[in-house]
């Protein structure tokens, strides 16, 4: 079996009487884009926030190669390799393009109490940003401001400054959505490339786009796993057709 | 800031044809926000002196200090640099003469204070060319504790700000006050609300009250106490119970006694022809402020009457010499050139429909201050 | 007698809570309800006790001067939020603050310019002046007694009004959710000026009972206002119920520190040290209170994280 | 150069030129006037640290201005009373010379800006600037009611303080030094906008989560620039008292804060010479409209009230436009 990366074990969070996520265990191995669907309000937002530390989990761990993650804020735990896209982009707009991926760069060095240096004549900062626009093929617009950007291409940006964090794991939350029939495809190409680089923990809605990529998808209903396995195994799975998917299995 | 850079040529219409004036005075006082009252009193009396005096060798500058140390600074050293002024006046609070006199008279120009007399200007600090016009600072909290005695009153409870005019003023009442305290308290500076405080006075055992609260404390105060049935008798310094506020506190005043050097009844004609111009000009009683405004400017007449002030000596003792109609009747300079002068208690009464005060007493008479020993020059 | 000026001084920092409670209950409103931080709000404060002196000396009525007090406020209040405080719900906090503060620079010195530097004069109604004997011998101003049944009152008609009309359910649901009550059908921008209006006739009503035991002067309001803050603060802001136990807390606070922390320091240090660093760290109190609700509860004793 | 580079160069121009031609024209005042626009600029430039660059809404920098001052007038006045500060553990004399009371300005607004910073910061938005403010009130009213320093009466210092090579009390020699005390931390400010730590601090305002989510810790990155800002503004307020030679808790009071954050929206929000040319404005405003009338505090609130609701660039973004974009 290959290496695990991340793995959840038995995670917790409850708002009030509501489970948000109830007992979840899952793990994300080497090489692999690892899907997790399931209806609106099924707990995926939240899971990922207590993967990522955003929110403090109720009970369970959280591990990463090994190591448990228990305690340690989102600062640190991007620090130590998680890489994270967000649903609504989260990107300095004021900046330009090429600052937020020198920004992830920073992020990724650890040495922002540099109070005099420019940072924009950085030249090693400079290259890692730069790598990671080509990468995502944003390396045109590195002087544009981000709020100009259109929305597929924030979406871009956002893997490419995830990418300069150099990232053990990346966790992607919905990084099609509002993306067109070519932005999604393009989106589609540049995630199997970067499988190779760090798995991918992915939620998505768009169902295409998790078949074509998935190489596991795990099924999130009212905060539990109802199920794990392959796009096959999944797409046959009666109880998953029954509980969520119904017609909508691609054919 | 420099407000109402009012230039008043105090001259009759000759004025154009005549030469440069000789004594020009720079007037820093408090205009604007709080505390306007006191300074724009202070003002009106020396203009009314100046418009009476109808001299041509005289030009006053008028410059507001919005009550701001920093500000008054600047002020200074705007009228000492650019205006080249001979004399300075006009400052109302101990913290900004503190923050002006000593840089203004070190640079070798006259100060007549017409109403804040901290005690460091009149002891250590002292300098020849500071002339108080008005008191020292404890000196009506002194005449307070001189009444106190007389009164036959054994047990008093007193209260201030929490401020060092505060501290100076409690200071200044336990100076002469020969009775015991039944409790002493410092209020938060601007403090509206003294239920907490007369709730101890209460409690306290105390046969009277003693307290300097000025301004707006002072209202509240007053009110406040007459509202909770205590009925130990209150006595303070003129400032709670001065003609422009006393309509403020209304009947929590009626008589209640007061310390003043000055009264609109003290029977003299400077004093009468005074009260009556004062009134006819502005159309209001004149204040306690009023009057040590007006007696500045008469005070700086005589001088210039007798001197030249470019001769900064022989200016200095035509000042000391104090030859001009008071009108609190007896004036007289002391050795650190700080008032030695009768100080009155009063009593809050109603005329018609105005309050205001009756004097009843004299609580000291000839008094001089506390510091002046310390003073060498 | 210890123990009945301890009770005494229990009811004037109930009192002082109260106030401070009708002072905060707008601004909680106003920021929960529109998400505005208003340094005016000290302004209409004094926009109601000048207009009751300005009354009370025209008509001699004590409870006509309370009327024109939250006739004034309220009507500066929705003036001003219909000319200037609308254009910043969806500007920063900074346009807000900046914005507010040159409203205080215009208030106030209009306000000296229209009655001139010397406070008013506005006076306790005569039935009311003088102490009443409360049980247990303890004589107290009627007035005051008056003030905190009065502001009880007030506090139990905007928990009711919150909770149970239907412009309190309009205003809770602003809290929550803006659009969501756009979509409801309600006329927001009206309901905007009423819950400004509302706040501004509190503070209006607050300066106007105060004014009648202090001094009605111009920035009056201001002091009164960061009070309103640190209650605020430690209350959480938006809450009303955060709003009142604040301003006890604050009120018994100042006020038993006032009276007990001389008294402590002078079992240790000599009577004129012990009162003058008594009343130092008697005035910073409160401060010091709202630092250690902030260390345990960063938004208030019942904000919303 | 771009225009607000031009707009930037005329402010210095100016506000070195005019005390200048002052020195000429023997107008002493005038330069006493640039004197303090130049000090005013700098603790504005302070404030825009945390304010413009990093957000942070802070309405109790006057406690830092006023903490300066005191450093001044806390050591001047030991020097001039030639009574030491401490004598036990070790002897601490105070100090006429200018170096040394600003490393202590310095060095004690910026510890008190780590206490107050380390508190506030733990919060956000209108609970950051309501908690300002009531520290900001807290240190005023322990300065009028501590009564070692003066309390409300502040401290005087009757002859300016010392610079090697200077002669401080002459008011162009005065001038010079703070103007280039000023320009030396513009230059300063420049570098830290364009650095590592500027960068990210500026995303913070942006999106905090963003800066989470590369491993940064934005209360770390605001609670820096609130000690730097502090330290900046503290230096300010020993220069001011200097100015005055005197110094009192007016400097302490939140009116004071909110002049601060007037010079720097005259200006412009986050512009780096926005606190110089607001502060230059401000001082000429209440020179003309403070002559002529009693309540030009009135005229002030319409004009501020006018640049907030409709100019929000102020003075340099209607003349550079919008070249650097703010929200």
């Amino acid at each position: 079996m290959t290496e695990v990366v991340l793995r959840t074990e038995r995670l917790f969070k409850s708002f009030g009487a509501l489970k948000a996520t109830n007992d979840v265990s899952l793990d994300l191995r080497k090489g692999e884009i690892h899907a997790l669907i399931g209806p609106n309000g099924a707990g995926k937002s939240t899971l990922i926030q207590q993967i990522t530390g955003h929110l403090a989990s109720d009970s369970g761990v959280v591990e990463l190669l090994g190591t448990p993650l228990t305690g340690l804020g989102p600062a640190q735990r991007a620090q130590l390799g998680l890489g994270r896209t967000f649903q609504i982009s989260a990107l300095a707009m004021e900046h330009t393009v090429l600052q937020n991926a020198v920004l992830g760069a920073l992020g990724q060095r650890g040495t922002v109490m540099r109070f005099f240096a420019p940072v924009m004549k950085d030249k090693s900062l400079l290259a890692v940003a730069q790598e990671a626009l080509g990468q995502v093929g944003l390396s045109a617009f590195a002087s544009t401001r981000t709020a100009d950007l259109s929305h597929g291409q924030r979406r871009q940006l956002e893997v490419a400054v995830a990418l300069t964090l150099k990232p053990k794991v990346f966790l992607m939350d919905e990084p099609m959505a509002g993306l067109g029939l070519e932005g999604a495809q393009q989106m589609i190409r540049l995630l199997k490339d970067l499988r190779q680089a760090a798995p991918i923990l992915l939620i998505e809605h768009d169902m295409d786009a998790v078949f074509a990529l998935a190489d596991r998808i795990s099924v999130l209903v009212y905060g539990e796993i109802i199920a794990t396995g392959t796009p096959e195994e999944i797409k046959v799975n009666p109880e998953i057709r029954r509980a969520y998917l119904g017609d909508e299995v691609p054919a | 800031m420099f407000l109402r850079t009012a230039v008043l040529a105090a001259s009759t219409a000759l004025l154009g044809a005549m030469a440069q004036a000789d004594v020009k005075v720079g007037m820093i006082t408090t205009l604007s926000g709080g505390g306007a009252g006191l300074g724009i009193d202070v003002r009106d009396g020396f203009m009314l002196a100046v418009k009476q005096a109808g001299r041509d060798d005289l030009e006053v500058v008028i410059e507001d200090d919005q009550r701001k140390p920093d500000v008054a600074v600047q002020l200074a050293d705007k009228m000492i640099q650019s205006e080249k002024v001979d004399v300075l006046t006009g400052i109302i609070w101990s913290n900004l003469a503190m923050a002006v006199v000593p840089a203004a008279t070190a640079q070798g120009k006259f100060y007549l204070s017409p109403n804040a007399g901290p005690s460091p200007l009149a002891g250590k600090g002292c300098h020849p060319n500071y002339f108080n016009v008005a008191w020292q600072n404890d000196n009506l909290h002194e005449a307070a504790g001189a009444y106190a005695n007389d009164a036959g009153l054994k047990n008093s409870f007193i209260l201030a700000p929490n401020y060092p005019a505060g501290k100076d003023a409690l200071t200044g009442y336990k100076r002469l006050f020969g009775g015991e305290l039944a409790g002493e308290l410092y209020t938060k500076l601007g403090q509206t609300d003294y239920a907490a405080e007369i709730a101890q006075i209460r409690a306290s055992g105390a046969d009277s009250v003693y307290f300097f609260l000025p301004g707006g404390m002072g209202i509240s105060f007053l009110k406040q106490y007459a509202a909770s049935g205590v009925d130990l008798p209150l006595v303070g310094p003129a400032f709670s119970f001065d003609q422009g506020i006393l309509q403020a506190v209304g009947d929590a005043a009626m008589g209640v006694k007061n310390t003043s050097q000055w009264n609109k009844d003290i029977d003299n004609a400077a004093n009468a022809a005074f009260v009556e111009t004062f009134q006819a000009e502005y159309g209001r009683l004149p204040s306690l402020y009023a009057s040590q405004g007006f007696d500045t400017a008469n005070l700086l007449f005589s001088a210039m009457d007798k001197a030249d002030v470019a001769d900064a000596d022989a200016f200095r003792a035509a000042l000391k010499a104090a030859e001009f109609d008071s009108v609190r009747g007896d004036f007289a300079f002391g050795d650190n050139h700080h008032p030695i002068q009768d100080i009155y208690v009063r009593e809050v009464i109603k005329e018609g429909d105005l309050f205001t005060n009756k004097i009843i007493a004299t609580g000291l008479s000839d008094h001089a201050d506390a510091y002046a020993a310390e003073c060498k020059m | 007698m210890t123990t009945l000026l301890f009770i005494e001084q229990l009811l004037n920092g109930l009192q002082f809570g109260v106030m401070l409670f009708l002072m905060s209950a707008g601004l909680t409103l106003v920021f929960g309800v529109m998400g505005l931080i208003n340094l005016a709000h000290g302004s209409l404060y004094m926009i109601g006790a000048f207009a009751a002196a300005a009354v009370a000396a025209a008509t001699g009525s004590f409870l006509l001067a309370l009327m024109a007090s939250l006739a004034a406020a309220s009507l500066a209040g929705a003036l001003i939020e219909l000319t200037i405080i609308r254009r910043l719900y969806d500007r920063d906090h900074l346009d807000q603050v900046l914005a507010t503060f040159a409203l205080i620079l215009i208030f106030s010195e209009g306000t000296r310019w229209l009655f001139g530097s010397f406070p008013l004069f506005l006076d306790v109604p005569a039935a009311l002046s003088g102490p009443v004997t409360l049980p247990g011998g303890i004589q107290y101003p009627a007035y005051r007694l008056t003030i905190i049944l009065v502001g009880l009152a007030v506090a139990v008609g905007m928990f009711a009004l919150i909770n149970r009309t239907r412009v309190g359910i309009r205003i809770r649901a602003g809290e929550a959710d803006r659009e969501m009550i756009a979509a409801l059908g309600v006329d927001i921008a009206k309901l905007y000026t009423f819950v400004f209006a509302l706040g501004a006739a509190l503070a209006g009503f607050a300066g106007a009972l105060v004014g009648a035991i202090q001094s009605v002067q111009v920035g009056m309001g201001e002091p009164v206002l960061i009070l309103a803050f640190v209650v605020i603060v430690i209350g959480g802001i938006g809450s009303i119920k955060g709003a009142f136990v604040g301003a006890l807390l604050v009120g018994l606070t100042d006020t038993l520190g006032r009276f007990l922390l001389p008294q402590m320091f002078g079992l240790i240090l000599e009577p004129s040290a012990a009162v003058s660093v008594g009343s130092a760290l008697a005035s910073m109190l409160i401060y010091i209170l709202m630092a250690v609700v902030l260390i345990f509860r960063p938004r208030g004793l019942y904000g919303v994280a | 150069m771009t225009r607000e580079s031009w707009t930037n160069f005329a402010a210095l121009a100016v506000l070195a030129g005019v005390p200048l031609w002052a020195y000429v024209a023997d107008e002493p005042f005038i330069i006493t006037l640039a004197t303090r626009a130049a000090i005013f600029a700098l603790a504005g430039v302070g404030l825009n640290l945390a304010l413009g660059l990093g957000g942070l809404v802070s309405l109790g920098h006057a406690a830092f201005f006023g903490i300066g001052g005191y450093a001044m007038g806390i050591l001047a006045s030991h020097a001039q009373a030639y009574a030491p500060m401490a004598e036990w553990p070790f002897l601490i004399e105070g100090t006429k010379s200018m170096p040394v009371i600003w490393l202590v300005a310095v060095i004690a607004s910026a510890l008190a800006a780590l206490a107050i910073g380390a508190l506030s910061l733990r919060t956000s938005g209108v609970y950051f600037i309501m908690i300002t403010l009531a520290f900001g009130q807290m240190i005023y009213y322990f300065a009028i009611s501590w009564p070692a320093y003066g309390g409300e009466d502040g401290l005087s210092i009757y002859v300016r303080n010392g610079f090697p090579g200077l002669n401080t009390l002459d008011p162009i020699q005065f001038f010079g030094l703070c103007f280039v005390i000023l320009c030396g931390v513009l230059v300063l400010m420049r570098a830290v906008q364009n650095s590592a730590f500027g960068l990210a601090l500026s995303a913070a305002r942006q999106n905090e989560t963003r800066v989470l989510s590369v491993g940064m810790m934005p209360y770390r990155l605001r609670l820096v620039a609130f000690v730097i800002s502090g330290a900046i503004t503290g230096l300010a307020g020993a220069l001011f008292a200097d100015l005055n030679r005197f110094v009192s808790p007016t400097m302490l009071s939140w009116q004071m804060s909110g002049e601060i954050m007037i010079f720097i929206i005259i200006g412009g929000v986050g512009r780096l010479f926005g606190p110089v040319i607001g502060a230059m404005v401000f001082i000429l405003l209440e020179h003309t409209l403070g002559g002529l009338s009693e309540f030009w505090h009135v005229y002030l609130g319409a004009l501020l009230l006018g640049i907030v609701l409709f100019a929000k660039g102020g003075v340099i973004g209607a003349i550079a436009g919008r070249e650097k974009a703010h929200d």
